[in-house]
Parts: structure tokens; C-alpha cells; sequence
């Protein structure tokens, strides 16, 4: 059913140094409108804490800081990884790409199995969602981050494949360079996170 | 055919009739704004209207981009203009009266004689409850009303608000007040009447099935009417009190909410 | 030229992360005094306000073709900044009876 | 006039090669890249929403006028089980449904999903948009929220209820239990997500693809309207987006971040008012995306059909770019008795009545433009000079709610719904129609009937008057909105009158749409042939075929001039006509032809 001519037209679209540029900015404004989005759940943790008195409200179990501090640490590193792994096909080094993919990939995962046991710990401990806004912060903000980052790990799974058929290259790394932007974005939204909900 | 024949409107169409001593201002600013923006939609229109009949198919017209500095500062001048004679008044007028009339609860918290309700809004009616002799809320001589009002005429009426369920709106149209009944914090209103009879409390915020007849009865009585139906009301719930009915136990302590 | 603009823009972003993970380290060992609750907050909002700073700084520099997308970047950040403190400022008039 | 030097051409034409058009069905129809298609497809899905949104909102008028009694046709048909009498709990859903589905799946696709599509690249002399392959999944995205709209309706429990604005705790299990609110909820955020994409991809378009030659200031203005739009969008539906995500999260995990008072947990629940916060942070700026488009296109056409130069052109510009910046700081004027710290509402009220500032400017040079022109009353231009009418009604009566003193009397009254159908439902409406009428040639390389138009514009702009003055009147005096039976009051007994008028109103108004809808399905069929500039205008479309070819334009123009050359002398004495294209060149000397004519 579908001709061979239209395939052509949607799979080998020639990308030029211009059509990158533009998709980079396509991605630069599409994670500023993403910004928006974390910035107005940022806003609602922000106004519903100025609204008690006390926070975190008395008799509620306090929200650890050193798991989250260390799964800072990893996404952060995660994110260090993408860069590399960017600025070695960017120099051709297509050996090297693969390898910094794939620990990126891992310490994504790596963070979502920690957030995992970060949100069993709590709820054995107590903390349910319906029990006013100082849970429901903790659980909502955290959980639509984690679902980011599963995205974001889908993204990485796929340039995992493309880079094992060593698809990246100084010329042709718009893909990475996208899902790298969108890693950096979305551990710079953990960031703020672990800053706002954990340790202030 | 009888059901299809629309019927003219009975009382006319304005402004409910006005009870309140302050809520002539809010009709003025209404009026006087009314008369500066009708003004400009007839030039508006006229300007439209005169444009087309003179500037017609057969009109050559001007090449003119508007560009010049005069042509830009004429359209500058005309917005200000604008801009001071509309929208000044409007806002000048609501500073004032934000301080002096409706926002100034200041004024009608030290007057001795002012009256203070308490009001829970529920779906769908509006619970009000009056301190009674003691001057404190939640204590056995409160006065409870359901869904009826009562009021002295010549003094000032403070209310505070509470929802319990969804958001409710109190509303008395020919008071000219209204304020939102929101869960989880309490909102504060006041008016003076300066005529007696009987007014209709609206809600005006969606709440749900029966929002349509959330309706409660204000009535305004002279003061020494009022003074004797809150004597008579009191006594009549201390008389009944149940301290084991825990549902009629609400009520907050007034002064825990007075914000400036 | 290239090549040198590469290398310059990946020792910026080495820089950015590097003190992006200093202001981290920073931020976990002042959350981790006791007492003075105020100061810390002030603190760590302060650190943050740079830690986000430093963020656009590294975001803006990436590759801004105009001067019209600079301004699209620029106003609508001090928007959230705005919401931010109405917000805040309801928050707190709201507070629970 | 500066060279455009032939590397940059070489670069334009480089970046978007011209590609085959797709043959199969599938690509040709349904997933098609073509952004034309897209907008048609737009168009078409906000067409049959818009149908379904007015017949709710005829439901509206008839309980209103009929207070109880069986509704004629739609009754029989959908309200059997009541014996076709609307009650309480179906109105409700009514007009929520109705704000909601006009808002979101009528307007927002008609104006900004198929005009945005249609024209942005034609426009700007792109051969497409910047990614079409995003621009296929916004549309499919939106096909899906359409989905859900209509699982919404059919959902147990009946459909949303809770008024679009969606006010928590009523939008919570609280007020709405039940699949339809949830549906609905879902159906918002899903359509934010299209929104967004569609977004991108104007912002991005409007940057990267311009022609050669086409600066910022040569723009045409429907383009400038569209781009602004593009911006507001893609920085406040998320806002929107969140908030429906919070809400969903309350509603199927019970999370707490909107439920405060007897119903929350002890421990201290969420914040109602935080919805509305950021509720109104996406929802006033959502209004002037809604007419800004509006702005843009009547901007140029009163230009075109008055042969003359748009007014102070920059100055429409800096207004609109003035609007879209003050737009995201007066949200709080829809909460001014929510119970605001006196500071804030007066803040908002300083910001909102400075908003009309620009709006004044706007119109002013409106009013300049078709001043001392040669007007044409075509059909495009009547809907126009209405807008100018309808729109003027509706801002003034703005003004009267941004103030907090008369805000007070008229907050949640029927003023505030007739100020928005007369800016929304009537401004943005009828631009949505002149659009209509004047593209439909281009779209569909056909003419619509001009006189079946004239008869459609004049029932429409009187029915609309005569609803939404009815809606003010009744709301100035004292009627709520959002009344099942407004007459349970005894001071709105007698509104009774007023409000049957303004139904009456309603229903020949939908009468008159049958008009445009014959002609329109007969024009696609049967019109007369268009050829490629019908209206004589002299933006870069009118200089493809109609309809443009797959890839818009052979060789990507250059563009010389801005978008309304109109009446220029030179031109006159070279060309013979009063108006040349934004990228046509003049030449040298007149043609001998049009010497001997002219
Ligand atoms: C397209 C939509 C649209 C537009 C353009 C506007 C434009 C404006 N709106 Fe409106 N508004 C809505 C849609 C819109 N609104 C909606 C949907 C709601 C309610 C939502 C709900 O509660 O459900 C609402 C509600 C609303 C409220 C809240 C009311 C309340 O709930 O109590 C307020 C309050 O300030 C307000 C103000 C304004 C103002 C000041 C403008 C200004 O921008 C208007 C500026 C225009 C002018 C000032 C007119 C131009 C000038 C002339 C005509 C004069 C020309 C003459 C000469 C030059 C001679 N609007
Ligand atoms: C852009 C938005 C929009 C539009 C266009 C309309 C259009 C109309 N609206 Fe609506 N309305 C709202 C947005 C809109 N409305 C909103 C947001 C609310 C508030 C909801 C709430 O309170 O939560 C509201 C509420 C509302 C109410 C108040 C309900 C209440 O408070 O209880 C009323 C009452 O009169 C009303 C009436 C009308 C009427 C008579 C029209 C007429 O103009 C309709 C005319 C249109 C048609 C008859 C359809 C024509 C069809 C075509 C042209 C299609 C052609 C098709 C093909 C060619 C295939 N509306
Ligand atoms: Cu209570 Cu409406
Ligand atoms: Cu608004």
C-alpha cells in the first residue's frame, strides 16, 4: 500500500547544516514550553507550602535526603556521559560513542530503580498520597519527573541501536545531539527538584 | 402558539433594585463608564459607517502608510486620551472605594454596633450563625439560620466565610455584594442596608447539581425589630443546646481571622 | 575555526557542569546544618537563583541565531519569576484557618 | 532596496528541496505531511466541533427560554430518557461541554490549526513547514482528544460538568464523580500536547523558512497574528497542561493538591485557588491566542478590500507583540473575589486597564486604514468591518470587569458571558468566517458564492449582536451564569423576556449557518473555478496556483516589498493596477497593453 517513492519522501529527507540547526532550535523551544510545565508544578509545591505553617506537616514522615542526594549525583552523571558520548562522534571517535551511550543509558536506569525503592520506602513508611498536600508534592512532582526520564530513556535505548550500527558521525549525530539536549533538560529539572522538595 | 409569543420584560431591564447604602457607587462607575464607552462605539461605528459610503469602489485611494511622525503621534495622543478618560476613572475610583468602602474592614470592626455572621456554605445551602449575647461564636446562645439571613437595617453587616465541600459564591445582588466561599480559608464581606424587606441571597460560583437554587432569604428589619428576634432566637437555642449534637458545633473564633 | 569553536564550546559545558555540581555539593552540605531554618532556606534560594543562572547562561550560549530569539528566551523568563512571587504572596495571605 | 545575493537563495532552496507528491491514500489523505492537508484536515475536524458546540449552545438558549420543556428535534434524539427535557444535571454538562468544545476543539483548530497551517509557510514563501512529520502527529494527536471529547460525552455519570473553567474541588471526585469529567480533563491535556506541537512548529517555521528578502517588518500581519499566537501557546498550555496533570492525579490517585476543607485529610489539604492560578495563567493568554489570529487576518484584509496601506504597520505589530507581553501578567483580574490580598487585585486591575492600550492602538489604525481607501464590500471584507463592530463591543465591556469596584456587581453575572462570546464567540467567529470566505480559493481552488455570503453576513452579524447584547443586558441586570432555571429568583423573574429575544436570536442564527454551510459544501463541489489572485492582493500566496502545487512554489520567491502595496502611483503608471506582489518586480517601463488601456 504504500509506495516506495513516498518512503523516499519521508525516510531520506537529506539533512543539511541548516535543517540541523533548525531542529535544534525546534528542540530549544520545545523545552522551554517544557520548562513552563515544570515551572508550574514548581510554582504549585511553592504555594502550597507558603500556605502552612509548617512544613513538612507535623506527623508526617520527613523525606530523606541521601538516597535523592546520590540519585542527584547519578543522573548528573548520566548527563556527563550523553556530552561525551556527543562530543565523540562529533570528533569521529566512533568507538567511543557506543560505550558512553550505553553508561548513560544505565545510570538512567539506574536513577529510576532508585527513585523505585525512594517511593516504596516512603509509602512503608506511611506516606500516602491522600494525605494532604505535603505527600501529594513528594509523590506527584516526582513521579511525573520519573515518567520524563522514562521517556528520555526510551530515547537513549534508541540511539543505543542506532550507535551499535555506528550511525553517528561528525556529519550525522542530530538524533544524539536532540536526546542529549533533552537528558541535560531533564536533569537539570532533577536538580531543581532535589533542591526544592528534599533539602529546603 | 401562546409559548412562542415572547412577553416584554415586566420591571424593565437594569440594575436590581439598589438596598445598600454604598452600592450606588459601584451603579455610578458603572453608569459614567457606560456613557465614555458608548461615546466611543458611536464614533467607532460612525467613523466605519461614513467611511464606506464616502470611501467607496469609486474613492481613489491614498497612498498612506501612516508612517509620518505627526500621523503616529496623533495616534498616540488619541489612545492616552483614551486611555486617561475611560480607563482612569475606573481605576481611580476602585483605589478609593477599595480603601474607604468595600476593602475597609478596618472601620466597620471597631464600630461598636456592626453586626458579625458567620457563614458555612455547603452544597447547596448557606448556614449563617450569629455569637448571640456572649459576643463568641460556637458557644450554646449562637443564633443558627438556615438558609435565611436576618438582618438590622442602618448597620454595617460583616461576614466571614467558609466552604466545606466546592467552591460557592456569595452573592446578594441588591446589596451589591458578593464574595467566593472557598474551602479551606475564610473570605470576608460586608454591606449596610439602608432599607428593610426581603432580598435574595445567590450563589453565583458553580457548585454542582442544584447550584441553580442555592438561594437564601435576607431580611432586612429595623434595628429594634432585629434587636428583639436575635433576643427571642437566642434563647430559644440556648434552650435547645444538645452538646452531644457535634454536627451543629462549628464556628471559628472571629478575631483569628481579622487581616488587615 | 570549526574545530576551535568545538573545543571551546565543550570546555564551557565541562566548566557549567563542574560548577553546577559545586553549587550541589554546596547546597546538600548547608542543608545539612541544624537550626537556623531561615538562613538556610535564604541560602539555598540564593544558590539555586545562580544554580538557574548559570543553567540559561549554558543554554543561551549553545546557539542563538538572532536577536529575536534572544528575546524570546529573555521575556518570557522573567514571567515564571513574576508568577513565582504572586504565588508565594497568595500563598501566604491564604494561610489555613 | 537591498540585492538578496543568489547564495542565500541557493541556501533556501537547499534547505527544503522540492519532494514528489505522495500518491497513496494513506500519505495523500491521512498521514499526510503536506501542510495544506493538514490545515483542510484542521479545518474540517473544527467545522463539525463547531456544529456540535452551537447546538449545545442552543440547548443553552432553549432552557432558557423554555425553562422545562421538551427541547424540539435534539430532545427526541438525545434526551429520551428525561422525555426530552433538559434537567439540572444535563445542563450542567451542557455548557460545559459547549465552552469547552468551542474553545478548544472548534476555534482553536479552525483559527490557529488550519489557518496557522495553511498560510504560515504559503506566507512566508516556505515550501512547508519546518517539520512536517511533527505537524501530522499534532494532528493525529488532536484526533484523539476528539476521542476523548467524545468518550466524555457518552461517559457514566453523564459528561464533564464542572463549567470549562474546571474550578476544583467540583472538578474533583468531590463535585464530579464519574468518567466524563476525567474523560474531558484528559481530552484538555491531549489537545495542550497538539497544541504545543503545532506550536513549535509555527515558532520554528516563522524563524527558519522565511524567503529571502522577507524580513521581520515585511510579514504579513495575519502571519504576525499566527507567530504570537504560536508563542503564547507554546509557553502556556503547559501551564495548563500541569494543572490538568495535578487534577488527574487528585482525581484517579487521590492526591490532594486542589481538595481543602471537611473533605480533605486532617493534616492539612491542598489549595482550590492554586488551580485557578494556574488556571488563569494558561486561560488569559488562551483568550488573546484566540484573537490574536483574529487581529492578524482582519489587520491585512481591511488593508486588501480598502486598496490601501495597512495603517502604521509597526505599530500594529508592537501593539500585538505589547498584547501578547501584558497578556501573561493580568490573569488575576478572573479572581479579584476569590478572596486576593488587596495588593494583588489592585496590581492586576492597574495591568488589565493598561491592556486596552494597545488594543485602542490596534483599532485606531483600523480605522485609519479604511479611511480615504476605495472599499470593496466583498463578503471577507463585511465579516471584517463586523469583527471591527463585535470586537469593539466586546473589549469595551472589558473594561467595565477589569475594574475590582464594578467588578464586584458584575463578577460571574451573565456581562461577563456576554463580554466573552461578544471578544470570543463573536470576534474570533466571525474572523474565523471572513477567513474562510477569503481563503476558500485558495484552499480549494474554487469561489464561494458572494451573494449566498452577503446574506450569511448580515443574519449572523444581527443574530450575534442581538444574543450576546441579550446575554449583557440579562447580565447588568443581575443574572448569574451557569443558572439551570434563572427564574428561581425572584428579581430575575423578569428577564424572562429578554432572554427569549436573545433565543429567538440564537436559533435563526443557526439557521443563517445552514446558509454558509450549503454554500460552502456546494462552492467545494460545483464553485466557480479560481484563478490564482482572485481578490487582486499582494501577498506571496496569491502569486501560486490555486491550489498551490505540493511543494507551494516552483522557485522560492524573493521577496522585495512589504505585504499591502496598495494604490502606490508608480505602480499605477508602470503596472496599470493598484497593487503589485510582495515579491513581484516592477518594471522598468509600462507594458504597451495596459499603456493604451490604462
Ligand atoms: C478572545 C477573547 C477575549 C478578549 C480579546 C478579551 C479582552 C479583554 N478582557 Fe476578557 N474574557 C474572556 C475573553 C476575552 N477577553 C473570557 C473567555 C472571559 C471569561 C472566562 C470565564 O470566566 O469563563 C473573560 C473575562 C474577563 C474578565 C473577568 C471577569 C470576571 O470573571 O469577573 C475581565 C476582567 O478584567 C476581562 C477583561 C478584559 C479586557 C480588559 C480585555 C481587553 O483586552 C479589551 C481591549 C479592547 C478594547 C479596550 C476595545 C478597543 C477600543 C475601542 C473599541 C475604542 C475604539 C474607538 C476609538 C479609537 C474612537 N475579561
Ligand atoms: C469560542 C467560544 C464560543 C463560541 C463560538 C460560543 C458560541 C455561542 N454560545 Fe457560548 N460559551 C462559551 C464559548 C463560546 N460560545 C464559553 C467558554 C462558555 C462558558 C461555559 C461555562 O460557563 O463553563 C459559554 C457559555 C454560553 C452560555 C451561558 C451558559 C451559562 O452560563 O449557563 C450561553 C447562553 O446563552 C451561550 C450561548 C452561545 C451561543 C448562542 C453561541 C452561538 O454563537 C453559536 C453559533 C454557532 C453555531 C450555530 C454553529 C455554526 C456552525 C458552523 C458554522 C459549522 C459549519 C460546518 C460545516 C461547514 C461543516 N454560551
Ligand atoms: Cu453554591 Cu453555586
Ligand atoms: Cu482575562
Amino acid at each position: 500500500m504504500i509506495g516506495a517513492e513516498a518512503m523516499s519522501v519521508i525516510r531520506y529527507r537529506p539533512r543539511g547544516a541548516r535543517e540541523q540547526a533548525t531542529a535544534w532550535i525546534g528542540m530549544v523551544i520545545f523545552l522551554g514550553s517544557w520548562a513552563m510545565m515544570f515551572a508550574a508544578l514548581f510554582f504549585s509545591y511553592g504555594m502550597l507550602r507558603a500556605r502552612l505553617p509548617v512544613w513538612p506537616p507535623p506527623g508526617t514522615p520527613p523525606l530523606p535526603r541521601l538516597l535523592p542526594g546520590i540519585n542527584t549525583l547519578i543522573i548528573g552523571l548520566s548527563s556527563v556521559a550523553m556530552q561525551r558520548g556527543l562530543s565523540a562522534a562529533r570528533r569521529a571517535q566512533a568507538a567511543a560513542v557506543l560505550p558512553a551511550i550505553a553508561a548513560g543509558f544505565l545510570l538512567g536506569l539506574a536513577f529510576l530503580s532508585l527513585q523505585f525503592v525512594l517511593w516504596t520506602g516512603l509509602w512503608r513508611a506511611g506516606l500516602r498520597p491522600e494525605g494532604g498536600a505535603y505527600p501529594s508534592v513528594f509523590y506527584g512532582l516526582t513521579a511525573i519527573h520519573a515518567i520524563h526520564v522514562a521517556v528520555g530513556l526510551g530515547g537513549l535505548g534508541w540511539l543505543l541501536t542506532r550507535a551499535f550500527f555506528h550511525a553517528f558521525g561528525p556529519a550525522r549525530n542530530l538524533g544524539l545531539r536532540l536526546w542529549t539536549g533533552y537528558w541535560h533538560f531533564v536533569g537539570a529539572v532533577w536538580l531543581l527538584m532535589y533542591l526544592t522538595v528534599f533539602l529546603i | 402558539m401562546t409559548l412562542l409569543l415572547a412577553p416584554l420584560p415586566e420591571k424593565g431591564i437594569g440594575l436590581p433594585h439598589d438596598a445598600s447604602l454604598h452600592g450606588w457607587r459601584i451603579d455610578a462607575l458603572i453608569n459614567e463608564t457606560s456613557v465614555y464607552v458608548g461615546l466611543l462605539f458611536v464614533i467607532m461605528v460612525a467613523w466605519v459607517v461614513l467611511a464606506c459610503l464616502r470611501h467607496g469602489p469609486r474613492h481613489e485611494a491614498r497612498f498612506d502608510h501612516g508612517t509620518s511622525t505627526r500621523s503616529i503621534a496623533v495616534g498616540l495622543c488619541i489612545a492616552g486620551a483614551i486611555f486617561f478618560v475611560v480607563d482612569g476613572p475606573l481605576f481611580v475610583n476602585s483605589l478609593i472605594l477599595a480603601r474607604d468602602v468595600f476593602g475597609n474592614f478596618a472601620k466597620v470592626e471597631a464600630d461598636p454596633k456592626s453586626v458579625r455572621i458567620e457563614i458555612t456554605a455547603h452544597q447547596w445551602a448557606w448556614v449563617a450563625r450569629y455569637a448571640g449575647p456572649d459576643g463568641k461564636f460556637n458557644t450554646p446562645d449562637d443564633i443558627v439560620t438556615f438558609n435565611d439571613v436576618v438582618v438590622p437595617e442602618g448597620t454595617p453587616i460583616l461576614f466571614q466565610l467558609v466552604s466545606t465541600d466546592v467552591i460557592h459564591s456569595f452573592n446578594i445582588p441588591n446589596m451589591r455584594a458578593k464574595i467566593d466561599a472557598v474551602p479551606g480559608m475564610v473570605n470576608r464581606v460586608w454591606f449596610e442596608a439602608k432599607e428593610t424587606g426581603e432580598f435574595d441571597i445567590a450563589c453565583a460560583q458553580h457548585c454542582g447539581l442544584n447550584h441553580y437554587k442555592m438561594k437564601a432569604t435576607l431580611t432586612v428589619l429595623p434595628r429594634p425589630d432585629w434587636e428583639k428576634w436575635a433576643a427571642e432566637a437566642s434563647a430559644n437555642s440556648a434552650r435547645d443546646y444538645d452538646p452531644d449534637d457535634r454536627e451543629a458545633h462549628w464556628g471559628w473564633d472571629w478575631s483569628e481571622h481579622a487581616r488587615i | 575555526m570549526e574545530e576551535a569553536a568545538r573545543v571551546s564550546q565543550r570546555k564551557r559545558s565541562a566548566i557549567t557542569f563542574l560548577v553546577l555540581l559545586a553549587l550541589t555539593i554546596l547546597e546538600v552540605a548547608v542543608s545539612q546544618i541544624a537550626g537556623h531554618h531561615r538562613a538556610v532556606v535564604t541560602a539555598l534560594v540564593g544558590l539555586a537563583i545562580v544554580q538557574g543562572i548559570v543553567q540559561i547562561i549554558y543554554f543561551m550560549h549553545l546557539r542563538w541565531e538572532s536577536r529575536a530569539l534572544r528575546l524570546y528566551v529573555l521575556v518570557p523568563l522573567a514571567f515564571p519569576v513574576i508568577y513565582a512571587l504572586v504565588l508565594i504572596a497568595d500563598g501566604i495571605w491564604r494561610r489555613l484557618p | 532596496m537591498q540585492a538578496i545575493p543568489s547564495e542565500e537563495r541557493a541556501a533556501h532552496e537547499e534547505l527544503q528541496p522540492i519532494h514528489h507528491e505522495p500518491k497513496s491514500f494513506f500519505f495523500k489523505y491521512l498521514w499526510s505531511l503536506d501542510h495544506k492537508m493538514i490545515g483542510r484536515q484542521f479545518l474540517w475536524a473544527g467545522l463539525g466541533f463547531l456544529l456540535v458546540g452551537g447546538l449545545l449552545a442552543m440547548m443553552i438558549r432553549w432552557q432558557w427560554a423554555f425553562p422545562g420543556k421538551p427541547v424540539p428535534v435534539l430532545g427526541s434524539i438525545f434526551l429520551r430518557s428525561q422525555g426530552g427535557a433538559i434537567g439540572p444535571a444535563t445542563y450542567m454538562t451542557i455548557f460545559t461541554m459547549h465552552g469547552l468544545i468551542m474553545i478548544f476543539f472548534a476555534i482553536t483548530p479552525v483559527l490557529i490549526g488550519a489557518f496557522g497551517n495553511f498560510l504560515l509557510p504559503l506566507q512566508i514563501g516556505a515550501r512547508d513547514m519546518a517539520f512536517p512529520w511533527l505537524n501530522a502527529l499534532s494532528f493525529w494527536t488532536f484526533a484523539l482528544s476528539l476521542v476523548f471529547v467524545i468518550l466524555s460525552l457518552f461517559g457514566e455519570l453523564g459528561a464533564a460538568g464542572a463549567g470549562w473553567t474546571t474550578y476544583p474541588p467540583l472538578s474533583t471526585n468531590v463535585g464530579t464523580p464519574g468518567s466524563g469529567q476525567t474523560w474531558m480533563v484528559a481530552a484538555v491535556f491531549v489537545t495542550g500536547v497538539s497544541t504545543i506541537m503545532g506550536g513549535i512548529n509555527y515558532v520554528t517555521t516563522v524563524i527558519r523558512h522565511r524567503a529571502p528578502g522577507m524580513t521581520w517588518m515585511r510579514l504579513p500581519l495575519a502571519t504576525w497574528g499566527l507567530w504570537l499566537t504560536a508563542i503564547l501557546n507554546v509557553l502556556f498550555v503547559p501551564v495548563l497542561g500541569s494543572a490538568a496533570l495535578l487534577l488527574l492525579l487528585d482525581r484517579l490517585f487521590g492526591t490532594q493538591f486542589f481538595i481543602a476543607g471537611a473533605t480533605a485529610s486532617v493534616s492539612g489539604g491542598g489549595d482550590p485557588i492554586l488551580f485557578q492560578h494556574l488556571f488563569w495563567i494558561f486561560g488569559h493568554p488562551e483568550v488573546y491566542i484566540l484573537i490574536l489570529p483574529a487581529w492578524g487576518i482582519v489587520s491585512d484584509l481591511l488593508s486588501f478590500f480598502s486598496r490601501k496601506p495597512a495603517n502604521w504597520y509597526r505599530g500594529t505589530v508592537y501593539a500585538m507583540i505589547a498584547v501578547c507581553v501584558l497578556s501573561a501578567m493580568v490573569y488575576g483580574h478572573h479572581m479579584f473575589l476569590t478572596g486576593f490580598t488587596p495588593l494583588l487585585g489592585q496590581s492586576f486591575m492597574l495591568l488589565t486597564l493598561i491592556i486596552s492600550v494597545p488594543a485602542e492602538l490596534l483599532f485606531l489604525n483600523w480605522l485609519r486604514t479604511v479611511w480615504q481607501g476605495s472599499i470593496r464590500l466583498t463578503t471577507p471584507m463585511l465579516f471584517s468591518l463586523g469583527m471591527l463592530f463585535v470586537f469593539g463591543m466586546g473589549g469595551l465591556t472589558g473594561l467595565y470587569l477589569g475594574a475590582t469596584a464594578t467588578d464586584i456587581y458584575l463578577h460571574d453575572t451573565m456581562f461577563v458571558v456576554g463580554h466573552f462570546h461578544l471578544t470570543m464567540a463573536a470576534a474570533s467567529f466571525v474572523a474565523s468566517l471572513a477567513a474562510i470566505y477569503f481563503w476558500f480559493p485558495k484552499m480549494f481552488g474554487r469561489r464561494m458564492n458572494e451573494t449566498l455570503g452577503k446574506v450569511h453576513f448580515w443574519i449572523t452579524l444581527v443574530c450575534l449582536v442581538t444574543v450576546f447584547s441579550g446575554q449583557l443586558l440579562a447580565g447588568y441586570s443581575g443574572q448569574s451564569r451557569r443558572l439551570y432555571d434563572p427564574y428561581q429568583y425572584t428579581f430575575l423573574k423578569h428577564l424572562l423576556g429578554v432572554n427569549r429575544v436573545a433565543s429567538y436570536a440564537a436559533f435563526l442564527l443557526l439557521f443563517a449557518q445552514f446558509i454558509f454551510i450549503y454554500n460552502f459544501i456546494r462552492s467545494l463541489i460545483a464553485g466557480e473555478k479560481a484563478e490564482s489572485n482572485p481578490w487582486q492582493v499582494s501577498t506571496l500566496e496569491w502569486f501560486t496556483a490555486s491550489p498551490p502545487p505540493y511543494h507551494n512554489y516552483d522557485r522560492i520567491p524573493t521577496v522585495l516589498r512589504g505585504p499591502h502595496e496598495f494604490a502606490d502611483p508608480e505602480v499605477r503608471r508602470r503596472l496599470g493596477r493598484d497593487f503589485i506582489g510582495q515579491a513581484e518586480e516592477l518594471p522598468e517601463a509600462m507594458p504597451p497593453a495596459v499603456a493604451s488601456a490604462g
